[in-house]
């Protein structure tokens, strides 16, 4: 079983990131382009393991380990 | 000679690179603006270490899009000299300059410290002053100095001497081989993870990194 | 200094007795950052501040945003940072939610030092339960600016430009200043106010255009958003000049739609500083911004009417005069009254402490054998000390700071204090910063005015003149009387303490409401010392330089143990008084080590502090990172109790090592400025050797050293 | 029109951030965790253009800045 995890700034929260993107995209002349945003994409390989399980799991590790629930949050794809 | 240090927003090394060369060594130093095109006639460009756009996305990754790149490209494809330290080895890499990547350090921590280096390559413009195999002790600071790149680029790498310093001892950050610092084919191209800048004055505890810029003016005076 | 946020309604009365004024002061409390001269033409700007509240919620961001603030104060000033420092107190190392703060923290402190490109060259950290529930994150900065070219954040000149510049304005913090004075309830994390997240990159392009901006001579004063954001730098700006400003708020950058005024005048939105022009020069000061890619409007106008006007849709939203504002809050005098329980944890009877500790050391050694002498008594009291988190090595932390960048770093972290060479003279500078807030529990005043001399110390051991100090005063709920006596106290003990070095405060920062549920934190006012060496060369590490040395030890033995680390971790007891402090024997102390260091005859120093003889001498024999190591052998005759000996921490103490031949010379010097001292031992072998106490090989205490700080994730 | 980029290291590429947040996840106790790939995220607000040009632009954008096609892969949805 395999689970994607995307982890994303929640809203309001200054993406530095995202800005100094978003600037060089215009630089290279991209001017379409009217904000960015930077997150993370994890893939999980997870052994024999039951899909509500899985979830429960995973879920546990963002809360934990993988996003910082205080400015992230994460959504998860198994 | 004349030295041109590259200042793009982020980099935070160019002034301890300015430092060097131009006060120490009495030089012509320039800084070199990053949305400027022109080189001022340098004969050694000079990227510094630093948080070039705060390292974001990927080291080095927005800098090379400036417009001083594309003569800075330019320049390393005629045989000027270039010397990327720290995040210029970042910028170097992404620009293509040259080959491989520099990734997380295995630690995943940021490592400040004095390391050993052994100069595996005396023969290049950049460390004709040092003997070969010697053991230099040159600080790193850096986040991501973990050099990786695939089997047939470090094959070439070791078989045309292109690898010019190997971490000694400790390796500090997970680089393949122990890298941690290359040159390009022609010879004119290094990139390096630690700061020899940082250890060119006996007021700071050492200068094994001053004979590398003493090798780059030897190089310059023969050539003429 | 002394913010709002921070209760200054509380604290002024008490903060009005702090020294502030002396020969070398430029400026002192009141701007942005407090100033001194070190001659040249030059001034070093420095101040500390507090981020505890932040830090705990959000570690990461909230210790980098807390450097991103000190360091605008900084160069706010016209001054380059040149290096910052930190004071950190952590729970208990085993509590379960400190390896996750402690990780975060000094992440966070590399992240924002790092990328911005100052070197983080010292600092302090400390491991104890009554920060279980509320952390202490204190950020010092200095940096180097020539006097004729400070700035200060004046608003003067009536029809001069407001320019806002840099980072756009979005609900940052919006509570912010509010919340960090609240006492942190049960529960209270599960709020999650909104984090502030720093943007190092983007300070960096503002000092740069700051610098640049002021070096056109078109900017009349400047002063960066911090707490309060847009609201206290243009209140402050125009009350310090005595005028007027009128803002739109059309014209500042947003970063989120639909803002309220409230919210855009609030906003602590990071990165963000606000300056008034000349007239008629504005675009001089706006294309430097903008060569650096950096939002920057005119948002205002200074006026000569005393009012802060801002309109917004072009309707006027706030009129208010700024006079009665700021000068009339209001200030109290709150009760005090010394807790019922001090005398009670002032009393220690030793006779009760037994002698041999029977306490197993935590970290038995497989290697035992090598080197260990068989009658040593004393050993595995002595290793559980050098592992103990609080005097374990910090490399852990330093090396995840850059502390070269610059080529300014002389003295590297490790030391007693950093040494900075100031480029383009021979002088250089130290820096240091200190608390001992167990110290500060059982004796306020003597805790706080320890802290002080304990900085001076550290100085001088490194070759430098002290000279000027910065505070950071961080206690419990003011609105407890005995809080208050704390602080009082505390404040006269620095008041003391700074008088007798002559080292005034020139800048700082008070941080009140530190508590979770009743607990509150121990009083922690930490102190920062800024010295000075005339020859940058002549500077001393504490680190022996050779075999063979002749080990000195300046000052005496005492049978003191009250407080210290000793009791702490041995026997578990928090009891007693902080020793004595004699201010004519610290400064016949320090004359005798800056004699010895200048004249080249000293070559080590190092201070005696928390673990005492013991593990001072241990820390003049470990070098991180350097094998080999050099031990000692010491002999020392004292009519004291063994572990007083080894492990009290008696003030007026330094270790210093000279070549043999030099050794009389020193006790001369030392005979003439009336400082006990005396030959000790002889550095050399790989043993770490005390009378018949104490011998144990240095590859061991070496690991125990560096492992003890190695708090495992998670 | 917005679009989703998701940033994946090439198979072979050795990737120390996803080695140690598996560390850590073991460390933490979730041993069923037989692989971790860390990756990006990146989500894009473009202005009013047309699919097939935003999907020429977006493309653009990954070879030329996004993503470094030496050692990372990259996927668009629109
Ligand atoms: N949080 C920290 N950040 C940076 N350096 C630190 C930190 N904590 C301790 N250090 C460094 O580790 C060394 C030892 O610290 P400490 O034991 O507190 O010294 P001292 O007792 O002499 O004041 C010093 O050089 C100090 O600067
Ligand atoms: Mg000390």
């Amino acid at each position: 079983m395999n689970a994607k995890i995307y982890i994303t700034l929640k809203p309001g929260v200054l993406d530095p990131q995202g800005k100094a993107v978003k600037h060089s995209l215009e630089t290279l002349g991209f001017n379409e382009v009217a904000d960015v945003r930077v997150g993370k994409f994890i893939e999980l390989k997870l052994g024999d393991i039951a899909r509500s399980e899985a979830e429960k799991k995973v879920k546990e590790m963002c809360e934990k380990l993988l996003a910082n629930t205080v400015i992230e949050s994460y959504k998860i794809e198994l | 000679m004349k030295f041109g240090i590259i200042v793009f927003p982020g980099s935070n090394c160019d002034r301890d690179c300015f430092h060097v060369p131009n006060n120490i060594l009495k030089q012509e130093t320039a800084y070199l603006w990053h949305k400027d095109k022109d080189l001022k006639g340098v004969d050694c460009v000079i990227i510094p270490g630093g948080f070039s756009y705060g390292d974001y996305l990927r080291c080095g990754a927005i800098a090379k899009q400036s417009p001083i790149m594309k003569s800075v490209v330019q320049f390393a494809n005629g045989g000027g000299l270039v010397l990327g330290i720290c995040n210029g080895f970042q910028v170097l890499t992404e620009a293509g300059l040259l080959p491989g990547v520099l990734m997380r350090n295995s630690s995943l921590t940021f490592i400040c410290k004095h390391v050993q280096l052994k100069v595996e390559n005396n023969e290049t413009s950049f460390t004709k002053k040092y003997k070969k195999d010697e053991i230099i002790s040159v600080p790193i600071a850096h986040n991501d100095g973990n050099y990786y790149c695939d089997e047939v680029t470090l094959k070439r790498l070791e078989a045309k001497k292109q690898i010019v310093f190997r971490y000694h001892g400790e390796n500090p950050n997970g680089a393949m081989a122990n890298i941690a610092g290359i040159i390009n084919e022609r010879g004119n191209v290094l990139g390096m993870m630690p700061h020899p800048e940082r250890v060119s004055e006996d007021i700071l505890g050492a200068h094994d990194g001053l004979k590398l810029f003493e090798s780059v003016i030897a190089c310059h005076c023969e050539e003429r | 200094m002394w913010s709002e946020q921070s209760s200054y309604k509380s604290s002024k009365i008490h903060l009005k007795k702090l020294p502030t004024t002396g020969a070398f002061v430029v400026q002192g409390p009141g701007e942005n950052a407090g100033i001194i001269d070190i001659g040249d033409g030059l001034c070093v700007a420095f101040k500390m501040e507090s981020h505890n509240h932040p830090s705990f919620i959000e570690p990461f961001q909230g210790a980098a945003t807390g450097v991103g603030g000190i360091l605008r104060d900084v160069f706010t000033m016209g001054a380059r940072p040149i290096a910052n420092l930190n004071s950190l107190r952590f729970g208990a190392a085993d509590h379960p939610k400190t390896p996750h703060l402690l990780k975060g923290v000094v992440s966070g402190i590399a992240h924002y030092g790092n990328c911005f490109g100052v070197p983080t060259v010292g600092g302090e950290v400390y491991f104890d339960e009554c920060y279980n529930g509320n952390i202490l994150v204190n950020a010092f900065a200095a940096g180097i600016v020539k006097k004729e070219e400070i700035f200060k954040g004046f608003a003067s000149g009536i029809g001069n430009p407001v320019i806002y510049i840099g980072s756009k304005t979005g609900r940052d913090g919006i509570h912010g200043a509010t919340m960090a004075s609240d006492v942190f309830g049960g529960g209270n994390e599960e709020r999650r106010p909104t984090v502030q997240v720093g943007d190092p990159f983007t300070e960096k392009l503002l000092l740069e255009a700051c610098l640049e901006a002021m070096k056109t001579g078109a900017i009349v004063g400047i002063q960066d958003m911090g707490a309060a954001g847009l609201t206290s730098s243009s209140f402050e700006m125009a009350s310090r000049a005595g005028t007027g400003i009128e803002m739109d708020l059309d014209k500042v950058p947003l970063r989120e739609e639909g803002m309220t005024p409230y919210e855009i005048m609030l906003s602590e939105s990071q990165e963000r500083m606000l300056a008034v022009v000349q007239k008629g020069r504005e675009n001089e000061v706006l294309d430097i911004l903008k060569k650096w890619d950096l939002d920057a409007e005119v948002v205002g106008i200074v006026t000569n009417d005393g009012h802060m006007r801002v309109r917004k849709g072009g309707e006027i939203v706030v009129d208010l005069p700024i006079a009665p504002l700021v000068h009339a809050a209001p200030v109290y005098e709150r009760p005090i009254k010394r807790p019922a329980w001090q005398d009670k944890v002032q009393k220690l009877d030793l006779k009760k402490i037994m002698q041999v500790p029977v306490a197993p050391s935590p970290h038995p050694s497989p290697s035992r054998g090598e080197g260990e002498g068989g009658g040593a008594i004393y050993n595995s009291a002595f290793k559980k000390l050098i592992s103990s988190p609080n005097i374990a090595s910090k490399a852990w932390i330093y090396r995840q700071y850059d502390h070269m960048i610059g080529t300014d770093t002389v003295v590297l972290p490790g030391s007693d204090a950093a040494v900075l060479r100031i480029k383009g003279t021979n002088k250089g500078i130290a820096l240091t910063v200190d608390c001992n807030s167990r110290w500060c529990y059982l004796d306020p005043y003597w805790g706080a005015a320890h802290a002080i001399a304990e900085n001076a110390r550290n100085l001088v051991a490194s070759g430098a003149t002290p000279r000027a100090v910065t505070d950071c005063l961080n206690f419990g709920n003011p609105e407890r009387p005995e809080i208050m006596w704390q602080f009082e106290q505390a404040c006269l003990g620095l008041s003391e303490a700074c008088r007798q070095f002559e080292t005034p405060i020139v800048s700082g920062n008070v941080s009140l409401y530190n508590e979770t549920g009743k607990e509150a934190i121990y009083p922690t006012p930490v102190c920062a010392m800024v010295g000075v060496l005339e020859d940058v060369t002549k500077h001393a590490t504490q680190f022996f330089k050779g075999e063979g040395d002749a080990i000195i030890l300046l000052g005496e033995n005492t049978d003191e143990l009250g407080g210290s680390e000793y009791l702490k971790v041995i026997h578990n007891k928090v009891a007693g008084t902080p020793p004595v402090l004699d201010f004519a024997r610290e400064k016949s102390l320090h004359k005798v080590t800056l004699t010895g260091i200048a004249r080249g005859i000293i070559k080590s120093a190092h201070d005696v502090s928390v673990g005492g003889l013991a593990v001072a001498l241990a820390e003049c024999c470990l070098r991180e990172g350097r094998n080999p190591v050099i031990g000692a052998a010491v002999e020392i005759n004292a009519n004291l109790r063994h572990d007083a000996l080894l492990f009290g921490e008696a003030a007026a103490r330094i270790i210093v090592s000279c070549s043999p031949k030099d050794a009389d010379l020193l006790l001369t010097i030392a005979k003439s400025f009336g400082c006990p001292a005396s030959v000790i031992g002889t550095s050399g072998g790989r043993n770490l050797k005390i009378n018949d106490l104490i011998d144990i090989g240095l590859d061991e205490i070496y690991n125990l050293w560096i492992g003890g700080l190695l708090i495992t994730d998670h």
